[in-house]
Protein backbone atom coordinates (compact mmCIF):
# COMPACT_ATOMS: atom_id res chain seq x y z
CA UNK A 1 0.00 0.00 0.00
CA UNK A 2 2.89 2.15 0.94
CA UNK A 3 3.68 3.77 -3.07
CA UNK A 4 -0.04 4.92 -2.59
CA UNK A 5 1.15 7.44 0.66
CA UNK A 6 3.58 9.69 -0.03
CA UNK A 7 4.22 12.35 3.06
CA UNK A 8 6.58 15.84 3.58
CA UNK A 9 7.64 17.59 5.89
CA UNK A 10 8.87 20.75 4.91
CA UNK A 11 9.89 24.49 5.85
CA UNK A 12 9.95 25.15 1.56
CA UNK A 13 6.27 25.81 0.27
CA UNK A 14 4.31 23.65 -1.82
CA UNK A 15 2.74 24.04 -5.29
CA UNK A 16 -0.76 22.70 -5.47
CA UNK A 17 -0.34 22.72 -9.27
CA UNK A 18 2.35 20.09 -9.22
CA UNK A 19 0.81 18.06 -6.59
CA UNK A 20 -1.97 17.65 -8.68
CA UNK A 21 -0.04 16.84 -12.51
CA UNK A 22 1.35 13.94 -10.69
CA UNK A 23 -2.45 12.63 -11.37
CA UNK A 24 -2.51 13.76 -14.53
CA UNK A 25 -3.37 11.14 -17.44
CA UNK A 26 -4.43 8.54 -14.61
CA UNK A 27 -8.11 7.43 -15.68
CA UNK A 28 -8.95 5.73 -13.06
CA UNK A 29 -8.97 8.61 -10.71
CA UNK A 30 -12.37 10.18 -10.82
CA UNK A 31 -12.29 12.23 -8.08
CA UNK A 32 -9.68 14.84 -6.26
CA UNK A 33 -10.14 16.93 -3.40
CA UNK A 34 -7.30 18.82 -2.47
CA UNK A 35 -7.55 20.40 1.01
CA UNK A 36 -5.23 23.34 1.54
CA UNK A 37 -4.96 24.95 4.96
CA UNK A 38 -3.29 28.43 5.48
CA UNK A 39 -2.31 31.22 8.24
CA UNK A 40 -4.82 33.64 9.31
CA UNK A 41 -4.47 36.97 9.86
CA UNK A 42 -6.57 36.89 12.60
CA UNK A 43 -6.80 33.45 15.26
CA UNK A 44 -8.81 33.80 18.70
CA UNK A 45 -5.73 35.66 20.41
CA UNK A 46 -6.42 38.51 17.65
CA UNK A 47 -3.99 39.91 15.18
CA UNK A 48 -1.09 37.57 13.85
CA UNK A 49 1.55 38.87 12.12
CA UNK A 50 3.70 35.70 11.88
CA UNK A 51 3.11 32.16 12.79
CA UNK A 52 5.94 29.16 14.11
CA UNK A 53 5.11 25.44 13.40
CA UNK A 54 7.57 22.83 15.50
CA UNK A 55 7.33 19.47 14.97
CA UNK A 56 9.17 16.31 16.28
CA UNK A 57 11.09 15.05 13.52
CA UNK A 58 10.77 11.41 12.82
CA UNK A 59 7.84 10.69 14.52
CA UNK A 60 5.68 13.43 12.26
CA UNK A 61 6.81 11.27 9.19
CA UNK A 62 5.57 8.01 11.09
CA UNK A 63 1.95 9.35 11.90
CA UNK A 64 1.53 11.26 8.78
CA UNK A 65 2.30 7.88 6.97
CA UNK A 66 -0.32 5.95 9.55
CA UNK A 67 -3.06 8.16 8.58
CA UNK A 68 -2.41 7.90 4.93
CA UNK A 69 -2.67 3.76 5.51
CA UNK A 70 -5.42 3.89 7.61
CA UNK A 71 -7.23 6.06 5.24
CA UNK A 72 -6.58 3.37 2.23
CA UNK A 73 -7.60 0.47 4.63
CA UNK A 74 -11.22 2.14 5.33
CA UNK A 75 -11.70 3.91 1.82
CA UNK A 76 -11.15 2.73 -2.01
CA UNK A 77 -8.40 5.62 -2.91
CA UNK A 78 -5.95 5.96 -5.22
CA UNK A 79 -3.60 7.82 -3.89
CA UNK A 80 -2.61 10.03 -0.62
CA UNK A 81 -0.32 12.90 -0.92
CA UNK A 82 -0.08 15.01 3.22
CA UNK A 83 2.28 17.63 3.09
CA UNK A 84 2.98 19.98 6.07
CA UNK A 85 5.13 23.23 6.43
CA UNK A 86 7.14 23.69 9.58
CA UNK A 87 9.33 27.00 10.73
CA UNK A 88 8.18 30.39 10.33
CA UNK A 89 5.16 31.10 8.28
CA UNK A 90 3.53 34.62 7.25
CA UNK A 91 -0.49 35.31 7.03
CA UNK A 92 -2.07 33.90 3.95
CA UNK A 93 0.85 31.18 3.59
CA UNK A 94 0.41 28.03 2.99
CA UNK A 95 0.47 25.07 6.34
CA UNK A 96 -0.84 22.02 5.01
CA UNK A 97 -1.94 20.16 1.62
CA UNK A 98 -4.13 16.89 1.49
CA UNK A 99 -4.52 15.42 -1.70
CA UNK A 100 -6.53 12.56 -2.36
CA UNK A 101 -7.51 10.71 -5.54
CA UNK A 102 -10.32 7.85 -5.94
CA UNK A 103 -12.35 6.81 -8.15
CA UNK A 104 -15.85 8.62 -6.68
CA UNK A 105 -16.36 11.42 -4.91
CA UNK A 106 -17.88 10.24 -1.68
CA UNK A 107 -14.68 7.95 -0.63
CA UNK A 108 -12.50 10.97 -1.74
CA UNK A 109 -14.00 14.06 0.09
CA UNK A 110 -14.51 11.69 3.53
CA UNK A 111 -10.67 10.19 3.37
CA UNK A 112 -9.70 14.20 3.28
CA UNK A 113 -11.63 15.40 5.88
CA UNK A 114 -10.59 12.45 7.76
CA UNK A 115 -7.08 12.69 7.43
CA UNK A 116 -6.95 16.20 8.37
CA UNK A 117 -9.01 15.35 11.78
CA UNK A 118 -6.53 12.99 12.29
CA UNK A 119 -3.75 15.24 11.41
CA UNK A 120 -5.19 17.80 14.09
CA UNK A 121 -5.49 15.64 17.00
CA UNK A 122 -2.28 13.00 16.59
CA UNK A 123 0.56 14.57 14.52
CA UNK A 124 2.83 16.21 16.49
CA UNK A 125 2.92 19.64 15.23
CA UNK A 126 3.15 23.04 17.33
CA UNK A 127 1.93 26.19 16.66
CA UNK A 128 3.07 29.67 18.35
CA UNK A 129 1.66 32.42 17.14
CA UNK A 130 2.89 36.24 17.46
CA UNK A 131 0.51 38.99 18.31
CA UNK A 132 0.38 42.15 19.32
CA UNK A 133 0.94 40.84 22.77
CA UNK A 134 3.79 38.76 22.48
CA UNK A 135 4.09 35.14 21.45
CA UNK A 136 1.52 32.54 22.08
CA UNK A 137 1.75 28.80 22.11
CA UNK A 138 -2.23 27.81 20.24
CA UNK A 139 -4.35 25.61 22.07
CA UNK A 140 -5.70 22.33 21.47
CA UNK A 141 -9.24 23.03 20.26
CA UNK A 142 -11.93 20.80 21.77
CA UNK A 143 -13.79 20.53 18.45
CA UNK A 144 -10.92 18.66 16.86
CA UNK A 145 -11.62 16.34 19.42
CA UNK A 146 -14.84 15.62 18.75
CA UNK A 147 -14.66 16.15 14.85
CA UNK A 148 -12.19 12.62 15.11
CA UNK A 149 -14.47 10.62 16.56
CA UNK A 150 -16.27 10.81 13.37
CA UNK A 151 -14.41 8.06 11.79
CA UNK A 152 -14.01 5.74 15.30
CA UNK A 153 -13.68 2.67 13.34
CA UNK A 154 -10.06 4.40 12.26
CA UNK A 155 -9.00 4.71 15.70
CA UNK A 156 -8.41 0.65 15.71
CA UNK A 157 -4.83 0.53 15.33
CA UNK A 158 -3.15 -2.83 14.86
CA UNK B 1 17.15 7.02 27.62
CA UNK B 2 16.89 10.40 25.89
CA UNK B 3 14.24 12.85 26.63
CA UNK B 4 12.69 15.89 24.61
CA UNK B 5 10.51 18.35 25.44
CA UNK B 6 8.03 20.13 22.92
CA UNK B 7 6.03 23.02 22.03
CA UNK B 8 4.97 25.19 25.21
CA UNK B 9 6.68 22.51 27.29
CA UNK B 10 10.00 22.72 25.75
CA UNK B 11 9.70 26.87 26.30
CA UNK B 12 8.36 26.30 29.90
CA UNK B 13 11.16 23.86 30.96
CA UNK B 14 13.90 25.96 29.44
CA UNK B 15 15.01 22.42 27.99
CA UNK B 16 14.38 20.58 24.69
CA UNK B 17 16.72 17.20 25.40
CA UNK B 18 17.92 14.99 28.26
CA UNK B 19 19.64 12.18 29.00
CA UNK B 20 18.13 10.04 32.13
CA UNK B 21 18.24 6.41 33.50
CA UNK B 22 15.12 4.84 33.44
CA UNK B 23 13.36 5.02 36.68
CA UNK B 24 13.21 1.92 38.93
CA UNK B 25 9.77 0.77 38.02
CA UNK B 26 10.86 1.24 34.30
CA UNK B 27 7.70 2.51 33.51
CA UNK B 28 6.44 6.45 32.08
CA UNK B 29 4.31 6.69 35.56
CA UNK B 30 7.64 6.49 37.14
CA UNK B 31 9.35 8.69 34.86
CA UNK B 32 6.95 11.44 35.03
CA UNK B 33 6.58 10.99 39.25
CA UNK B 34 10.11 11.70 39.30
CA UNK B 35 10.33 14.32 36.96
CA UNK B 36 7.73 15.95 39.49
CA UNK B 37 10.27 15.76 42.02
CA UNK B 38 12.25 18.63 40.94
CA UNK B 39 9.12 21.03 41.29
CA UNK B 40 8.33 24.23 39.80
CA UNK B 41 6.78 24.08 36.55
CA UNK B 42 8.04 20.10 36.32
CA UNK B 43 5.48 19.57 39.29
CA UNK B 44 3.19 22.22 37.67
CA UNK B 45 3.09 20.86 34.15
CA UNK B 46 3.19 17.31 34.61
CA UNK B 47 0.46 17.02 37.21
CA UNK B 48 -2.27 14.92 36.98
CA UNK B 49 -4.81 16.42 35.24
CA UNK B 50 -2.57 18.64 33.19
CA UNK B 51 -3.20 18.34 29.56
CA UNK B 52 0.24 16.68 28.10
CA UNK B 53 1.30 13.45 25.85
CA UNK B 54 4.02 10.85 26.19
CA UNK B 55 5.72 9.01 23.34
CA UNK B 56 7.83 6.05 23.30
CA UNK B 57 9.97 5.83 20.12
CA UNK B 58 7.59 7.87 18.76
CA UNK B 59 3.97 6.35 19.26
CA UNK B 60 1.78 8.10 22.32
CA UNK B 61 1.58 5.28 25.32
CA UNK B 62 -0.39 5.38 28.33
CA UNK B 63 1.29 6.07 32.23
CA UNK B 64 1.59 2.13 32.39
CA UNK B 65 4.00 1.83 29.26
CA UNK B 66 7.14 -0.02 29.76
CA UNK B 67 10.61 1.83 29.22
CA UNK B 68 14.30 1.08 28.51
CA UNK B 69 17.39 2.37 28.54
CA UNK B 70 17.16 2.92 24.87
CA UNK B 71 13.66 4.03 24.65
CA UNK B 72 13.45 7.29 22.77
CA UNK B 73 10.85 9.45 25.28
CA UNK B 74 9.01 12.37 24.35
CA UNK B 75 6.75 14.83 26.41
CA UNK B 76 4.49 17.33 25.05
CA UNK B 77 1.49 19.36 24.94
CA UNK B 78 -1.53 18.55 22.85
CA UNK B 79 -1.05 19.00 19.04
CA UNK B 80 -1.83 21.83 17.21
CA UNK B 81 -0.75 21.46 13.26
CA UNK B 82 -2.51 21.68 9.79
CA UNK C 1 -23.70 38.06 -1.81
CA UNK C 2 -23.18 37.78 -5.56
CA UNK C 3 -19.57 38.61 -5.69
CA UNK C 4 -18.46 35.65 -3.66
CA UNK C 5 -19.89 33.15 -5.88
CA UNK C 6 -18.35 32.87 -10.02
CA UNK C 7 -19.82 29.73 -11.73
CA UNK C 8 -19.12 28.82 -15.92
CA UNK C 9 -19.86 26.36 -18.11
CA UNK C 10 -17.60 26.10 -20.49
CA UNK C 11 -16.53 23.58 -23.60
CA UNK C 12 -12.57 24.37 -22.57
CA UNK C 13 -10.55 23.01 -20.14
CA UNK C 14 -10.25 24.84 -16.47
CA UNK C 15 -6.20 25.23 -14.92
CA UNK C 16 -6.80 24.63 -11.07
CA UNK C 17 -3.44 26.37 -10.67
CA UNK C 18 -5.06 29.46 -11.92
CA UNK C 19 -8.09 29.09 -10.42
CA UNK C 20 -6.18 28.55 -6.83
CA UNK C 21 -4.10 31.75 -7.77
CA UNK C 22 -7.72 34.19 -7.53
CA UNK C 23 -7.26 32.99 -3.72
CA UNK C 24 -3.55 34.23 -2.87
CA UNK C 25 -2.22 36.76 -0.55
CA UNK C 26 -5.98 36.54 1.04
CA UNK C 27 -4.83 35.86 4.69
CA UNK C 28 -8.70 35.99 5.93
CA UNK C 29 -8.89 32.46 4.28
CA UNK C 30 -7.74 29.33 6.58
CA UNK C 31 -9.13 26.59 4.50
CA UNK C 32 -9.61 25.89 0.52
CA UNK C 33 -11.08 22.52 -0.48
CA UNK C 34 -11.04 22.02 -4.46
CA UNK C 35 -12.80 19.33 -5.42
CA UNK C 36 -12.06 18.23 -9.59
CA UNK C 37 -13.87 15.11 -10.62
CA UNK C 38 -12.78 13.56 -14.06
CA UNK C 39 -13.87 11.39 -16.62
CA UNK C 40 -13.26 7.41 -15.43
CA UNK C 41 -12.01 4.85 -18.38
CA UNK C 42 -14.63 2.58 -16.77
CA UNK C 43 -18.44 3.08 -15.69
CA UNK C 44 -21.14 0.25 -14.58
CA UNK C 45 -21.57 0.16 -18.55
CA UNK C 46 -18.16 -0.92 -19.22
CA UNK C 47 -15.17 0.71 -20.93
CA UNK C 48 -15.33 4.40 -21.59
CA UNK C 49 -14.00 5.63 -25.04
CA UNK C 50 -15.34 8.98 -24.71
CA UNK C 51 -18.55 11.15 -22.71
CA UNK C 52 -20.48 13.99 -24.00
CA UNK C 53 -22.01 16.27 -21.89
CA UNK C 54 -24.85 18.05 -22.69
CA UNK C 55 -26.78 20.58 -20.80
CA UNK C 56 -29.31 23.42 -20.92
CA UNK C 57 -27.85 26.61 -21.98
CA UNK C 58 -28.98 29.38 -19.07
CA UNK C 59 -30.84 27.42 -16.46
CA UNK C 60 -27.61 25.62 -15.98
CA UNK C 61 -25.69 28.65 -15.02
CA UNK C 62 -28.89 30.14 -12.91
CA UNK C 63 -29.18 26.30 -10.84
CA UNK C 64 -25.20 26.77 -9.96
CA UNK C 65 -25.00 30.52 -8.63
CA UNK C 66 -28.38 29.40 -6.81
CA UNK C 67 -26.79 26.49 -5.30
CA UNK C 68 -23.62 29.15 -4.78
CA UNK C 69 -25.83 30.97 -2.85
CA UNK C 70 -27.62 28.48 -1.10
CA UNK C 71 -23.77 27.55 0.43
CA UNK C 72 -23.03 30.91 1.34
CA UNK C 73 -26.26 31.19 3.47
CA UNK C 74 -25.36 27.98 5.19
CA UNK C 75 -21.98 27.70 5.60
CA UNK C 76 -19.10 30.91 6.45
CA UNK C 77 -17.56 31.17 3.15
CA UNK C 78 -15.48 33.68 1.72
CA UNK C 79 -15.71 32.44 -2.12
CA UNK C 80 -17.68 29.75 -4.36
CA UNK C 81 -16.30 28.78 -7.75
CA UNK C 82 -18.07 26.31 -9.58
CA UNK C 83 -16.60 24.94 -13.57
CA UNK C 84 -18.06 22.80 -15.43
CA UNK C 85 -17.37 21.39 -18.62
CA UNK C 86 -19.88 20.73 -21.49
CA UNK C 87 -19.17 18.75 -24.81
CA UNK C 88 -17.00 15.64 -26.38
CA UNK C 89 -14.72 14.79 -23.55
CA UNK C 90 -12.12 12.11 -23.27
CA UNK C 91 -11.32 9.57 -20.32
CA UNK C 92 -8.92 11.46 -17.72
CA UNK C 93 -10.09 14.92 -18.93
CA UNK C 94 -11.36 17.57 -16.22
CA UNK C 95 -15.57 17.40 -16.31
CA UNK C 96 -15.93 19.67 -13.20
CA UNK C 97 -14.10 22.15 -10.47
CA UNK C 98 -15.51 22.92 -6.94
CA UNK C 99 -13.35 25.26 -5.28
CA UNK C 100 -14.40 26.85 -1.61
CA UNK C 101 -12.77 29.10 0.29
CA UNK C 102 -13.58 29.44 4.08
CA UNK C 103 -12.17 30.80 7.42
CA UNK C 104 -11.94 27.16 8.74
CA UNK C 105 -11.78 23.59 7.59
CA UNK C 106 -15.17 22.24 8.57
CA UNK C 107 -17.44 24.61 6.44
CA UNK C 108 -14.63 24.35 3.38
CA UNK C 109 -14.91 20.53 3.64
CA UNK C 110 -19.14 20.60 3.76
CA UNK C 111 -19.80 23.26 1.73
CA UNK C 112 -17.78 21.13 -1.45
CA UNK C 113 -19.72 18.13 -0.61
CA UNK C 114 -22.79 20.11 -0.33
CA UNK C 115 -22.63 21.50 -3.52
CA UNK C 116 -21.18 18.82 -5.14
CA UNK C 117 -24.73 16.77 -3.98
CA UNK C 118 -26.68 19.26 -5.13
CA UNK C 119 -24.61 19.88 -8.72
CA UNK C 120 -25.61 16.07 -9.14
CA UNK C 121 -29.02 15.89 -8.56
CA UNK C 122 -29.93 19.44 -9.75
CA UNK C 123 -27.82 20.99 -12.10
CA UNK C 124 -29.07 19.87 -16.20
CA UNK C 125 -26.31 17.57 -17.66
CA UNK C 126 -26.69 14.56 -19.23
CA UNK C 127 -23.97 12.47 -20.24
CA UNK C 128 -23.61 9.77 -22.54
CA UNK C 129 -20.91 7.67 -23.39
CA UNK C 130 -19.19 5.80 -26.08
CA UNK C 131 -18.71 2.35 -25.31
CA UNK C 132 -17.80 -0.51 -27.11
CA UNK C 133 -21.19 -1.48 -26.99
CA UNK C 134 -22.60 2.22 -28.71
CA UNK C 135 -23.33 5.40 -27.08
CA UNK C 136 -25.41 4.99 -23.80
CA UNK C 137 -26.81 7.71 -21.85
CA UNK C 138 -25.61 7.74 -18.25
CA UNK C 139 -28.68 6.52 -15.33
CA UNK C 140 -29.25 9.18 -12.89
CA UNK C 141 -27.87 7.20 -9.54
CA UNK C 142 -30.05 6.66 -6.77
CA UNK C 143 -26.88 7.11 -4.03
CA UNK C 144 -26.65 10.78 -5.48
CA UNK C 145 -30.23 11.47 -4.42
CA UNK C 146 -29.68 9.65 -1.20
CA UNK C 147 -26.49 11.89 -0.70
CA UNK C 148 -28.41 15.17 -1.11
CA UNK C 149 -31.00 14.50 1.93
CA UNK C 150 -27.83 15.18 4.09
CA UNK C 151 -28.29 18.87 3.48
CA UNK C 152 -32.02 18.99 4.03
CA UNK C 153 -31.63 22.87 5.11
CA UNK C 154 -30.60 23.93 2.15
CA UNK C 155 -33.46 22.67 0.41
CA UNK C 156 -35.52 24.87 1.99
CA UNK C 157 -35.46 27.08 -1.65
CA UNK C 158 -37.24 30.65 -1.31
CA UNK D 1 -44.86 28.55 -26.02
CA UNK D 2 -41.64 27.05 -27.18
CA UNK D 3 -40.45 23.66 -25.58
CA UNK D 4 -37.11 21.75 -25.39
CA UNK D 5 -35.95 18.65 -25.06
CA UNK D 6 -32.76 17.55 -23.47
CA UNK D 7 -30.59 13.83 -23.07
CA UNK D 8 -32.36 10.63 -23.97
CA UNK D 9 -35.31 12.27 -24.50
CA UNK D 10 -34.37 14.75 -26.89
CA UNK D 11 -32.91 11.51 -29.08
CA UNK D 12 -35.58 8.86 -28.35
CA UNK D 13 -37.94 11.91 -29.80
CA UNK D 14 -36.11 13.16 -32.48
CA UNK D 15 -36.69 16.61 -31.49
CA UNK D 16 -34.85 19.46 -29.28
CA UNK D 17 -37.46 22.26 -29.95
CA UNK D 18 -40.71 22.91 -30.58
CA UNK D 19 -43.39 25.80 -30.23
CA UNK D 20 -47.03 24.99 -29.30
CA UNK D 21 -50.24 26.79 -27.65
CA UNK D 22 -50.44 26.43 -24.44
CA UNK D 23 -52.92 23.42 -23.41
CA UNK D 24 -56.65 23.90 -22.82
CA UNK D 25 -55.83 23.67 -18.97
CA UNK D 26 -52.72 25.60 -19.26
CA UNK D 27 -51.00 23.30 -16.77
CA UNK D 28 -47.80 21.22 -17.21
CA UNK D 29 -50.05 18.20 -16.85
CA UNK D 30 -52.29 19.35 -19.80
CA UNK D 31 -49.21 19.68 -21.87
CA UNK D 32 -48.13 16.10 -20.63
CA UNK D 33 -51.41 14.77 -21.38
CA UNK D 34 -51.35 16.33 -25.18
CA UNK D 35 -47.86 15.18 -25.86
CA UNK D 36 -49.01 11.60 -24.70
CA UNK D 37 -51.86 11.76 -27.23
CA UNK D 38 -49.07 11.57 -29.76
CA UNK D 39 -48.75 7.69 -29.19
CA UNK D 40 -45.68 5.68 -29.54
CA UNK D 41 -42.35 7.20 -28.06
CA UNK D 42 -44.20 9.94 -26.73
CA UNK D 43 -47.02 8.03 -24.61
CA UNK D 44 -44.26 5.23 -23.50
CA UNK D 45 -41.34 8.16 -22.25
CA UNK D 46 -43.94 11.03 -21.15
CA UNK D 47 -46.42 8.09 -18.92
CA UNK D 48 -46.86 8.46 -15.23
CA UNK D 49 -44.32 6.91 -13.14
CA UNK D 50 -41.34 7.25 -15.64
CA UNK D 51 -38.79 9.43 -14.07
CA UNK D 52 -38.52 12.32 -16.00
CA UNK D 53 -38.52 16.58 -14.94
CA UNK D 54 -40.29 20.01 -16.52
CA UNK D 55 -38.90 22.91 -16.59
CA UNK D 56 -41.01 26.16 -17.04
CA UNK D 57 -38.94 29.19 -17.15
CA UNK D 58 -36.04 27.67 -16.10
CA UNK D 59 -37.34 25.92 -12.74
CA UNK D 60 -38.65 22.63 -12.22
CA UNK D 61 -42.06 22.84 -11.15
CA UNK D 62 -44.44 20.30 -10.59
CA UNK D 63 -47.49 19.01 -12.72
CA UNK D 64 -50.10 21.67 -11.54
CA UNK D 65 -47.57 24.38 -12.52
CA UNK D 66 -49.53 26.80 -15.04
CA UNK D 67 -47.93 27.42 -18.42
CA UNK D 68 -48.60 30.72 -20.52
CA UNK D 69 -48.03 31.82 -24.52
CA UNK D 70 -44.67 33.09 -23.18
CA UNK D 71 -43.29 30.05 -21.25
CA UNK D 72 -39.97 28.27 -21.85
CA UNK D 73 -40.81 24.82 -21.30
CA UNK D 74 -38.33 22.21 -21.24
CA UNK D 75 -38.40 18.06 -20.11
CA UNK D 76 -35.89 16.06 -19.56
CA UNK D 77 -34.28 12.99 -18.10
CA UNK D 78 -33.06 13.02 -14.20
CA UNK D 79 -29.46 14.60 -14.88
CA UNK D 80 -26.31 13.65 -14.96
CA UNK D 81 -23.86 16.00 -14.63
CA UNK D 82 -20.77 16.50 -12.33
Amino acid sequence: MDTNISVAVQTTDFDIAQEYARLAGDAAIGAIVQFVGRVREQSEAGAVSQMTLEHYPGMTEKVLRDIGERALARWHLHRVRIVHRVGPLQPADQIVLVQVAAGHRFDAFEAAQAIMDFLKTEAPFWKQEATPEGARWVDAREHDERAVQRWSEMNDEP
Amino acid sequence: MRIFYFGRLRQVFGLGEETLVPPADATVAGLLAQLRQRGGVWAEELADGRAFRVAVDQAVVPPDAPLQAGSEVAIFPPVTGG
